[in-house]
């Protein structure tokens, strides 16, 4: 039963940490799109 | 020969503006002589057992007594604005590395004979009759270490954070020899022959020719703006 | 190869020079060459990237893209060459506080592969007018002594090529007129001089050729022969919006 | 571009349904190992993420002496995204392999050459991101070129001594020495597939944001050269 405890925080831990990176990753990204588009939009402005 | 000239005159320079001051060879030493204290209170003297940490002991305080010394070495250049004055001279980025690196070598040597015979009297340990083999160790131990405390100490001059990233730049790296190092010097102490400690020297061997030889190709690109 | 031909004749020429650091921009597509015997003044504000022009032209530091060539020699790959051939002082003296005067000039006459370093350093001191001071400590100088050891410490080679960075930063009244006393002697020996500074008439009264750099660009370039001081002042505020001399 | 996209929305899914397959062969499909019970299946995390910490450090490596050669920042930009996946693989290797290691070994740790080269080597790394964020713009490249290449060479050295200091660890041989039957290697193949799959699909997607970052710094940088000659031309 402990084997299944050790098991089961492996994988939970391993998982979290890729879906963190993930989810900063896909953050960031999104931050990044969302600075284009508002430059485009100035751009836009402006011309 | 001109190279070995300037080389020289990089390393006299040094040496001649540090013993005018002494600034850094007493608090490098102070620094040391500081260590040892400490490391017998933590560790009783009366324990049996002290002489399997005594060599730790000895290569903590020379180790951590270095990092002054190498902080300073592009530290001080940089502060005063003479590195400029330095990479405007006509001689190789490695004639600079080797001048620096030969400086700190120097520095550290100092320090070391008189931690050593500290060392002596506060521990009790006679060194006269290992003298010889120990003073192999610890001059491929002050090389490994110059030599790629130097390679960092012109990295961490320009970045933020100058002493703690100097320090977290050397140790990760210099793990290997820091054990070579360590085994060596007990089997030394403890009476060991010379060749009991000739896996470990080829050890140290090989990193300092491998790590001279990295600094050699790569030392350019870091003093490069 | 006419146009070889021509390049030959220069002695500084650097072509598209631009430098970046991380995104932003300090020089943009920077040409200029100079011929033997040039004096040229770079004026502009702060932050017009005197001083980067100025290390990438003596090759402490490498531009983005461009190239510079100092005496026939590539500062890409001819450094050490280069270095033999010029000499740099700027308001940063390069000095080391703990030696003497004397010894710093044996250091960097060492350095430089001086020949009969003894006479030539007696003679440097004796050029900028510390001759009596060989033994003293820098640190025990004063400001405008050590500009004055740190003039003689850029010609201890005799260097065809000077690069000045705000030189006069720091000097006093007299100080100022002995440097240019010493600067006019090499504009008259042939020198070539490039000096960045933010003093118009100081820069003025010396240069042969003058330059604005404003955000990166050199916006004007002119013989000074050509232009008098007065209409120099004026277009200088014009292209750089200031209003008043730069301190 | 499209074609990119697409490439990636495909890469995507391939990648996802690896992982639920992996997932499927170490929970249905792999027997329980005999002598270590139910525990051992952490090992088809611990390997293929070992692997990929090591070959991510490689890549750095490499691409950090091609990155002094050519002098082209694209492969600073591997070398850098590849060191940030590579340390994220060898925590996973460091945390599971204690967690491994407590109910077989019963200790968290060990000395041994493997863990202590794997520690040592996920420090260095650490380090590199470190020496990236607080070296000035002019020099980071360079810097972390150089501290991958010296990094990268250390590791050999630090394993061959660590290995004479603690000669072998004998549970490690029979932790690895295991009679593997045939369904635990498919597993472990399976896993090992998807692993690098998810290792790639991490760099590529790490690359591209920080291509993206370039991207968005050199128009911010562009518009402002703009204004700034605007801005000179109104003065003028």
């Amino acid at each position: 039963m402990a084997g299944t405890l050790y098991l089961f925080a492996a994988f939970s831990i391993t998982w979290f940490i890729i879906f963190i990176y993930i989810f900063s990753i896909s953050r960031r990204q999104k931050t990044l799109e969302r600075e284009i588009e508002k430059i485009s939009r100035a751009l836009g402005d402006h011309s | 020969m001109t190279f070995i000239q300037k080389v020289w005159a990089i390393v006299w320079k040094d040496i001649t503006s540090e013993l005018r001051t002494k600034e850094m060879l007493l608090s490098m030493c102070l620094f040391s002589f500081l260590v040892l204290i400490v490391f017998n209170f933590a560790f009783d003297t009366g324990l049996k057992n002290l002489r399997e940490n005594i060599s730790g002991i000895l290569w903590v305080a020379f180790i951590f007594s270095g990092l002054m010394g190498l902080g300073r070495s592009f530290g001080v250049e940089r502060d005063k604005g003479t590195l400029y004055g330095l990479l405007l001279c006509p001689i190789s980025p490695w004639g600079i590395y080797l001048g620096k690196m030969i400086g700190t070598f120097i520095f550290m040597t100092i320090m070391e004979i008189f931690t050593l015979s500290i060392f002596t009297v506060l521990y009790n340990i006679n060194v006269i009759p290992f003298l010889l083999p120990l003073g192999l160790i610890i001059f491929l131990g002050t090389l490994g270490f110059a030599t790629i405390g130097t390679v960092f100490s012109a990295m961490s001059a320009t970045t933020k954070a100058r002493d703690v990233m100097l320090s977290i730049l050397v140790f990760p790296i210099s793990a290997p020899m820091i054990i070579a190092l360590v085994k060596a010097t007990g089997i030394i102490l403890w009476g060991g022959a010379i060749q009991e400690t000739y896996s470990w020297l080829k050890i140290l061997i090989a990193f300092d020719l491998v790590f001279l030889l990295l600094a050699y190709l790569t030392f350019g690109f870091i003093i490069e703006e | 190869m006419a146009q070889m031909q021509e390049e030959d004749n220069y002695i500084i020429k650097a072509s598209g020079l631009v430098k970046k650091f991380g995104f932003k921009t300090v020089l943009r597509k920077i040409d200029l060459s100079l011929k033997k015997g040039d004096f040229l003044a770079l004026f502009g504000p702060n932050g017009a990237g005197k001083t980067t022009l100025i290390q990438i032209l003596c090759s402490l530091m490498r531009p983005t893209s461009g190239n510079v060539w100092i005496a026939g020699f590539d500062a890409e790959y001819d450094r050490e060459a280069l270095h033999k051939v010029i000499g740099v002082v700027s308001h940063n003296t390069f000095l080391y506080n703990n030696l003497s005067a004397y010894e710093n000039l044996k250091f960097y006459g060492i350095m430089y592969r001086v020949m009969n370093l003894r006479e030539r350093i007696e003679e440097v001191m004796g050029l900028v007018g510390l001759r009596g001071y060989m033994n003293d400590h820098v640190q025990t100088f004063s400001r405008g002594m050590q500009q004055r050891l740190s003039v003689a410490r850029a010609i201890i080679h005799d260097p065809l090529i000077f690069f000045l960075d705000e030189p006069f930063t720091g000097l006093d009244q007299h100080g100022v007129e002995d440097f240019k006393q010493i600067l006019k002697k090499f504009r008259d020996q042939g020198k070539t001089i490039v000096m960045t500074s933010h003093d118009l008439d100081r820069g003025l009264e010396l240069c042969t050729q003058a330059a604005i750099l404003k955000s990166g660009n050199l916006v004007y370039k002119e013989d000074v022969s050509k232009i008098t001081q007065d209409d120099f002042k004026e277009i200088y505020f014009k292209l750089t919006g200031e209003q008043t001399l730069p301190v | 571009m499209t074609h990119n996209r697409a490439f990636l929305k495909i890469f995507q899914f391939v990648t996802f349904f690896m992982m639920l397959l992996a997932l499927y062969a170490i929970f249905v499909y792999a027997p329980v190992e005999k002598s270590m019970g139910i525990v051992q299946k952490i090992f088809y995390l611990h390997v293929p993420s070992a692997f990929l910490a090591f070959f991510a450090f490689f890549i750095t490596f490499i691409a950090s002496i091609l990155y002094l050669y050519r002098r082209d920042h694209r492969w600073d930009v591997i070398a850098f995204c590849s060191a940030e996946i590579g340390v994220i693989f060898c925590t996973i290797v460091l945390i599971t392999g204690p967690i491994w290691a407590k109910p077989i070994w019963n200790v968290w740790w060990t000395w041994d050459p493997r863990l202590t080269t794997t520690l040592i080597l996920w420090f260095i790394y650490v380090v590199y991101l470190m020496l990236r964020s607080v070296a000035g713009e002019n020099q980071r490249s360079n810097f972390s070129a150089v501290f991958g290449i010296l990094g990268f060479v250390n590791v050999p050295i630090t394993f061959l001594t660590i290995r004479l200091w603690r000669t072998i660890h004998p549970l490690v041989i029979t932790g690895k020495g295991i009679n593997i039957s045939t369904p635990m290697i498919h597993t472990l193949i399976i896993a090992f597939v998807a692993f690098c799959l998810l290792f790639f699909w991490l760099l590529i997607n790490r690359i591209g944001l920080e291509k993206m970052r370039f991207k968005v710094e050199e128009i911010r940088g562009f518009i402002e050269d703009k204004i700034h000659l605007e801005h000179e031309k109104q003065g003028g």
